[in-house]
């Protein structure tokens, strides 16, 4: 059964190669049924390995298949190999099955893009990256699938790249990413010069042999990679713009899968975390708590619907990092997959909308939509519920696991970061709620959108890729619900964000199904709560209030309109952070270049020519010395004779 | 006084003076003319010098063809052409050459005074009774024939290639020199200057005199003869 | 006293000097090609008689064969030479030898 | 002698095209139509011969093979040496593959017949740099490559091709100056060395004997003492040491000469790389040189420069070689950022991509100089990978200025949306040169930069940042180029041809290929770089790092 690892990313990649061959003859919707088809026979596939493992006795729960080597130098050997263990067959389980979800909605979504055969070899190929990258069994081959997500990405944002602000969106999600890609090389670098190994299972035995700080250095490069893949401060920059791709895109590329691979890979090397210093772990859970609650405020002002999704998942992202830092790897890959669930069914629920009111995007033009598309509603309202963190939902329980981590990690810093979490969280029922209310609830605006025109702040924001999409004529008007081929995944991914915490509930041992399953995993590196469960119940409690706090403050103030909106300049304009990074790149980095392009014509390549032009000069000048007079040249010839004989002369007689 | 002191002092001078003659004399004829004093006298010492075959030779081919050849030359040109030998354009020439030669005939002589002014060397020695011009023959077509072969055909060389050249060159055949309209310009300035040089008297008052504007060789051509008296 | 004087070799080569140089004057001064082609046969006709001369002392005929050889490249020059000239002021009648100006860098 | 093919392969492959060249030219003139053929033939035979070559090469043997030594200019030891190792093998069958693809891709607008003719010959010079085993060989054919390429550049290329021409003739005839001088000078130092041993033996055998040797041993004695003559010879100077490279040596002036006989070589090379300060021949060489000359440039003449460093630096003076090695590493990593920084400035498509080449062989020169098996193995992968990668983009970037009679990036918008294949080509293309893992482009640099971590730390930290750059500048000029809407101009831009299709896919294929299987080129290249640096190991002060290696169990 585990020999079947190889099929997992075969079956995408199968896909994408047929789509690039007979994709425009498929033509629509047939391309997008193949690409469907092909990511849900890898989910099956995906899952008969689960299976497989789960056969297995607990502690030999990885299976390592080895397809070829790939790079074989000297004593550097990299193969293309897989590592089925249960992290990986996790995280390609909700690749695979979130990802042929969204495969399904694209069909729809994508219907009348005149390319639409390409999107699907794109998803196909992104779906394939994502599986090498949470399947390699060594560093190599994990950035491999890292920088193919990246190109996917890239690929896919500036999809409709007629429009120049997605073809720059695409680029600079790409550079961002390659930022991170720096760290993420040199720690492979790192740690074969130290281990002589990139192999994950080899290096983490060479890890106890090795100096403290090599590893520690080899994490804190890692982690590099990490902030620039997964959007964390200061290299989160990227991914609002990223919005400007197709909404599936924005769900399974920048909300459910790739942007969690750095999360992914933050567990997957846990013992080089464990062996190094601490401070990197410190430095992990920082970032993380601080993009966390940054990205959060920053959503509270936000206008365009997709906007505040993507800095909520920038922020829901810190949360995982926050875990990751503190240690609780288990409860970072649970709200991983959790919010795989109620960020892309949030996403999707978002694309309906935009679907069904005509790309529009701006949500001070839409309002009382749940008349119209009943469907969209109810599971927008799940998704809302369940990242807002309300109990019984997925997002509570993951969330909560977090929270109780950052409590029981040592020390007051542990405390601290509780806090943040929780304000966090209270922030986060509150700009979703918001969301909700503004495009859910209240009096329908969608019809006269024109007197509320979008301000300065969004306008810049790149907030109306209006005829972006030639697949939909903007046509305002009656808003509909999406056809059935939409709201089905809406309503998986719905149930699947309602019951998803069950994966691992808190109650009893035996209810930590993915704690347990984790086990081999994260095993000792681990965090060990230690909490009396009076002090869990409470934090649980507290936890719950603040998200209905938040809840209950939003609905004041949008639904109620009792109290007046406070969405400051300064949150719209995400701390004025990202426009500082653009100055500073046109203004003095463009200069910079210039000045080197400059020195380069002028000073090396001047130099040259210079030199020409001296020596053209001097033979100007010599040139005089040929008069052309016959009898000059006969003195010269005289001359020289009168030379010749006197030395002659000398010579002989003297 | 004896003979041979006697032809030498003569044919010495002949050649020494036909020599002069040739390089001061502003009428190419008159050159010519020195220049077979010259020859003769070249001929007479080789006959002093038991050299009778080449003697004839020098009289036959030198005196009686090449400076023949010039003569026809010359007036082929026209006969009236005179060379103003005070006008120099090219400034410090004749300076130099003055130095060169001077050096040239310095040197030799001191070449000829290192020997203490006797020439001798491995005598080889001949049989006196055996005449000159059969030694000749004998050492030419044995020792030197190739030489000899070769000569004939730089000979065949010569004459096709002169009868190239004088032949009356259709348009486009001739020789085009690029820069020649600045270089007569170049000329005639350097000749007026040079003119200014060597007639100061000719320019003192009227500017310029007549007939300025054509090229250098014409004016100095016909101011001929006012200026060389004769 | 003067019929003691007697004609050494010496005498002859001086004499050969005094004429090359002279030519060799005449070449450099003179600016009628046709001049200076009498210049070099005045510096020809000194090589020769230095020939003859050496021969006479060394008693070899070798000499003598070189200014035979000489002679046939004097002739061989001159017939050029003046096909040359004749060309040349046959387009240019007035032409000296400083009006020729293909060599003119 | 290894891989006897029973007949002299290599020489062929030098010969054939040279022979293709006088073929060419003596076509007629009234069957021109025939010349494209005619050179197009040769040259598929030529590479159809490399690739037989690679295909009887043994991959187990790190020695030279296929090896043809015949006597040259006897009287100077000049001999014609010819023979390929792992390090030559893929330079020998890139040059072999590149060639028909540029005669095929382009055909020029005017004088056919010398085009193709110089074309030819530039192939049999270039495969004759890269089997020479004889330095005065070596020399010949590295010169003979200049003149074909002067030619190409002068006469077929763009408005400003006298210029580029001439400039690219005069910074390479520089540097082979000094390479001529430092070779003669090797060869009489070698000479010299040889006599004075053989006259030391001499002198012990006749003290052996005190003073009165046997016929037998007089005779020896004799043969001893008598002068060795000259010897061009790559491999017998290079192992046999004898011109002192070796920093420890009792007479310091050997040393010094060493040194000095490697930096002529050295500049040599570095103005073909070209390395930093002498780089500014390329852009214009490239950018005036008309397409196949672009791609020729790229795919092949550089790749004479980093393959010199390689045989003439780290083969013939490994001490020396180590002791340059930071200076050229500095300038190559100098290169890969200002390069880099430099093309993301320009306004010129192909003279962007011509920057990016002196970026990518900065790659090359770092790994080179590291001296690990990881990085020079990656440095010749690199070479293999710039040639196909720049090769192809150089190709695109012809097609697109022969459609629209501009490079300028400000005139072209928006190709995608007419030419969608064409754009999809390019962006294969493109990734492969940012080094985008799974394309070839990585394995090279991904191999370099390991390499070279392991003895250059942090120089190869800066250089990774490199990769940041290729990024930026490659997809700012594809956004500009290829994003957007069209503008009137380039709304009818013509899509990729099947003609054009097929030139490519050799390309495309091998990108991809070598992206994900490198091995066969690399098992082929292992045993001659270990050979390489075990030379370099034995020869000089440097030592190889040491990797630990124990965990990783086999």
């Amino acid at each position: 059964m585990l020999d079947a690892v190889w099929l997992i990313p075969a079956l995408p990649l199968a896909g994408f190669l047929l789509l690039l061959v007979f994709g425009r003859l498929l033509g629509e919707p047939g391309a997008g049924w193949l690409a469907t088809a092909m990511s849900a026979a890898s989910f099956v596939a995906t899952v008969v390995v689960f299976f497989g493992l789960l056969g297995e006795a607990e502690e030999d729960r990885h299976f390592v298949q080895i397809l070829f080597e790939w790079i074989p130098v000297g004593d550097l050997r990299v193969d293309v190999g897989f590592l089925a263990d249960p992290l990986s067959i996790t995280m390609a389980l909700f690749v695979t099955g979130v990802g042929s979800l969204i495969h399904l909605y694209a069909i729809g979504y994508m219907h009348g893009d005149p390319d639409f055969p390409k999107f699907f070899v794109y998803l196909n190929l992104f779906i394939l990256s994502m599986l090498i990258l949470v399947l390699g069994n060594n560093l190599v081959l994990t950035f491999l699938g890292w920088e193919g997500v990246g190109a996917c990405s890239y690929f896919l944002v500036s999809f409709w790249f007629t429009d120049e602000a997605n073809a720059a969106a695409g680029k600079k999600a790409f550079i961002t990413n390659r930022i991170g890609d720096w760290g993420f090389m040199l720690a492979i670098f790192l740690a074969f010069a130290a281990a002589g190994t990139v192999d994950y299972l080899e290096l983490f035995e060479a890890t106890e042999g090795l100096a403290a700080v090599t590893v520690t250095a080899i994490g804190a490069l890692l982690f590099v990679g990490a902030v620039g893949k997964s959007a964390q401060i200061p290299l989160y920059i990227w991914l609002p713009d990223a919005m400007a791709g197709p909404t599936p895109v924005s769900a399974l590329i920048h909300a459910a899968t790739m942007v969690t691979a750095g999360v992914f890979l933050m567990t997957r090397v846990n013992p080089i975390l464990a062996a190094g210093y601490d401070w990197v772990p410190d430095v992990i859970a920082w970032t993380g708590a601080i993009t966390a609650l940054v990205a959060a405020t920053i959503a509270i002002a936000q206008n365009d619907i997709k906007k505040v999704l993507a800095y909520s998942t920038i922020s829901q992202l810190g949360y995982m990092f926050l875990a990751v830092g503190v240690g609780a790897y288990v409860a970072a890959i649970f709200h991983m997959v959790t919010h795989a669930f109620f960020k892309a069914l949030l996403f999707l629920g978002a694309g309906s909308v935009i679907h069904g009111v005509g790309d529009e995007q701006d949500m001070r033009r839409m309002g009382g939509l749940r008349k119209y598309m009943p469907i969209t509603a109810a599971t927008f309202i799940v998704g809302w519920l369940s990242i807002a963190g309300v109990p019984p939902l997925s997002g509570f329980w993951s969330k909560d696991e977090i929270l109780l981590s950052a409590w029981a990690s040592p020390g007051a810093q542990g405390k601290v970061l509780w806090a943040i979490g929780l304000v966090t969280a209270l922030i986060t029922a509150y700009y979703m709620s918001r969301q909700v209310y503004l495009v859910f609830f209240g009096e329908s605006r969608w019809a006269d959108g024109e007197e509320t025109a979008p301000t300065e702040a969004e306008a810049e924001a790149g907030a109306e890729p209006a005829h972006a999409n030639p697949g939909h004529g903007g046509v305002h008007g009656e808003p509909h619900e999406s056809p059935w081929i939409m709201t089905l995944p809406l309503v998986v991914l719905a149930a699947l964000a309602f019951v998803g915490g069950g994966l691992n509930l808190p109650f009893t041992e035996d209810m930590h199904f993915l704690q347990r399953w984790l086990e081999p995993v994260v095993g000792e590196n681990e965090l060990h709560i230690d909490v009396a469960t009076a002090t869990k119940v409470g934090l649980a409690v507290v936890a719950v209030l603040a998200a209905l706090l938040g809840i209950a403050a939003a609905t004041l103030v949008y639904l109620r309109r009792r109290v007046r909106a406070v969405e400051p300049e300064l949150l719209a304009h995400a701390y004025h952070y990202d426009e500082a990074v653009s100055a500073f790149v046109a203004g003095p980095g463009t200069r910079t270049f210039d000045a080197v392009a400059w020195f380069d014509a002028h000073i090396v390549d001047g130099a040259v020519n210079g030199v020409a032009h001296v020596v053209a000069g001097a033979g100007r000048r010599l040139r005089s010395v040929q008069s052309g007079f016959v009898r000059s040249y006969a003195l010269g010839v005289a001359t020289g004779v009168v030379v010749v004989l006197g030395y002659f002369l000398t010579r002989i007689t003297f | 006084m004896s003979v041979e002191l006697f032809v030498f002092v003569v044919a010495g001078g002949a050649c020494l003076a036909g020599a002069v003659g040739v390089i001061a004399s502003t009428n190419p004829v008159h050159a010519a003319l020195s220049l077979v004093g010259t020859l003769f006298g070249i001929a007479v010492l080789f006959v002093a010098q038991e050299a009778n075959f080449l003697a004839a030779v020098q009289v036959i081919v030198y005196a009686g063809a090449i400076v023949v050849l010039f003569l026809f030359v010359i007036m082929l040109l026209g006969v009236d052409r005179y060379d103003d030998l005070e006008v120099e354009p090219l400034v410090g020439q004749r300076v130099a050459a003055a130095v060169v030669s001077l050096g040239i005939l310095a040197l030799t002589f001191g070449a000829i005074a290192s020997t203490g002014y006797d020439a001798t060397g491995a005598v080889v020695g001949f049989d006196e009774d055996v005449p000159d011009i059969n030694r000749l023959g004998e050492s030419l077509f044995t020792d030197y024939l190739f030489a000899f072969e070769i000569t004939s055909i730089l000979l065949v060389i010569a004459i096709v290639g002169s009868v190239l050249m004088s032949r009356r060159g259709r348009r486009g055949e001739e020789i085009v020199d690029p820069g020649q309209e600045e270089r007569t310009e170049e000329i005639a300035e350097r000749m007026d200057e040079a003119e200014r040089r060597a007639h100061p008297e000719l320019y003192v008052g009227n500017g310029r005199r007549r007939g300025d504007g054509e090229a250098a060789d014409a004016d100095e051509a016909d101011a001929e003869p006012e200026e060389v008296g004769r | 006293m003067i019929a003691a004087l007697e004609v050494t070799p010496a005498w002859y080569l001086v004499l050969g000097a005094l004429l090359f140089s002279i030519g060799s004057f005449g070449l450099l001064i003179r600016r009628n090609p046709l001049v200076m082609f009498m210049c070099v046969e005045l510096m020809l006709n000194a090589v020769t008689l230095t020939f003859v001369t050496f021969a006479h002392t060394l008693e070899d005929t070798a000499g003598q064969s070189v200014v035979v050889f000489v002679l046939v490249v004097a002739a061989a020059e001159v017939v050029v030479g003046l096909a040359i000239i004749v060309a040349l002021l046959r387009k240019r009648p007035d032409a000296t030898a400083d009006d020729v100006a293909l060599l003119e860098g | 002698m290894h891989g006897d093919l029973g007949f002299p392969i290599l020489t062929a492959i030098v010969l054939l095209p040279a022979f293709g060249a006088l073929a060419v030219a003596l076509v007629p003139r009234s069957r021109s139509e025939v010349l494209r053929d005619v050179a197009v033939l040769f040259s598929v035979a030529t590479g159809a011969l490399t690739l037989w070559l690679l295909a009887a090469f043994d991959r187990h043997d790190p020695g030279f093979q296929f090896e043809t030594n015949r006597s040259w200019v006897a009287d100077f030891g000049i001999s014609w040496h010819v023979g390929v190792d792992g390090i030559s093998l893929f330079l020998v069958v890139l040059t072999g593959i590149l060639f028909p693809i540029a005669l095929l891709a382009t055909t020029p607008h005017h004088d056919a017949k010398p085009y193709y003719a110089w074309l030819l010959l530039l192939e049999a010079g270039c495969l004759g740099v890269f089997v020479a085993l004889d330095l005065f060989m070596f020399f010949v054919m590295f010169e003979i490559v200049l003149v074909p390429m002067y030619f190409l550049i002068g006469g077929w290329g763009y408005a400003n091709r006298v210029y580029a021409a001439v400039k690219f003739f005069l910074f390479t005839m520089f540097g082979s100056a000094l390479m001529l001088v430092g070779i003669v000078a090797l060869a009489y130092l070698h000479r010299d060395a040889v006599q004075d041993e053989n006259r030391a033996e001499a002198q012990e055998i006749l003290a052996d004997t005190d003073g009165d040797p046997s016929p037998a041993q007089q005779e020896e004695i004799d043969q001893l003492q008598d002068g060795v003559p000259l010897s061009f010879d790559l491999v017998e100077i290079a192992e046999g040491r004898t011109v002192v490279d070796d920093s420890s040596s009792a007479n310091p002036a050997d040393w010094a000469a060493a040194r000095w006989i490697f930096l002529a070589f050295a500049i040599a090379f570095a103005v073909k790389v070209p390395l930093f300060p002498v780089h500014t021949w390329l852009p214009d060489a490239h950018t005036e040189a008309p397409t196949a000359g672009s791609v020729i440039l790229a795919g092949v003449l550089l790749k004479l420069g980093t393959y010199g460093l390689v045989r003439f630096g780290l083969y013939l003076f490994p001490d020396a070689a180590n002791f340059f090695a930071p200076a050229l590493v500095t300038l190559g990593v100098i290169g890969i950022i200002y390069g880099a920084v430099v093309a993301t400035m320009q306004k010129d498509l192909k003279r962007l991509v011509a920057y990016s080449s002196v970026a990518h062989l900065g790659f090359i020169v770092l790994g080179t100089f590291a001296i690990t098996t990881q990085g020079l193995q990656g440095g010749l992968m690199q070479n293999i990978n710039h040639g196909l990668s720049t090769g192809a983009l150089f190709l695109l970037v012809g097609m697109i200025s022969d459609r629209r009679h501009t490079r300028e990036i400000a005139h072209l918008k928006g190709l995608q949306t007419a030419a969608p294949i064409f754009a999809g080509v390019f962006t294969l293309v493109m990734l492969s040169s940012i080094g985008l893992p799974g394309l070839n482009g990585f394995v090279g640099e991904f191999l370099v930069l390991i390499g070279s971590f392991l003895t250059r730390r942090w120089w190869t930290v800066v250089a990774a940042a490199g990769v940041i750059l290729a990024a930026l500048y490659l997809l700012w000029a594809y956004q500009r180029v290829f994003h957007g809407t069209p503008d009137d101009d380039n709304r009818s831009f013509p899509e990729i041809t099947w003609k054009e299709g097929l030139v490519m896919a050799p390309l495309v294929a091998l990108i991809v290929f070598l992206g994900i299987y490198p091995q066969p080129v690399l098992e082929r290249m292992q045993p001659s770089v270990d050979r390489l640096i075990e030379h370099v190991d034995a020869n000089s002060d440097f030592t190889p790092p040491a990797v630990e290696t124990q965990e990783a169990g086999e």
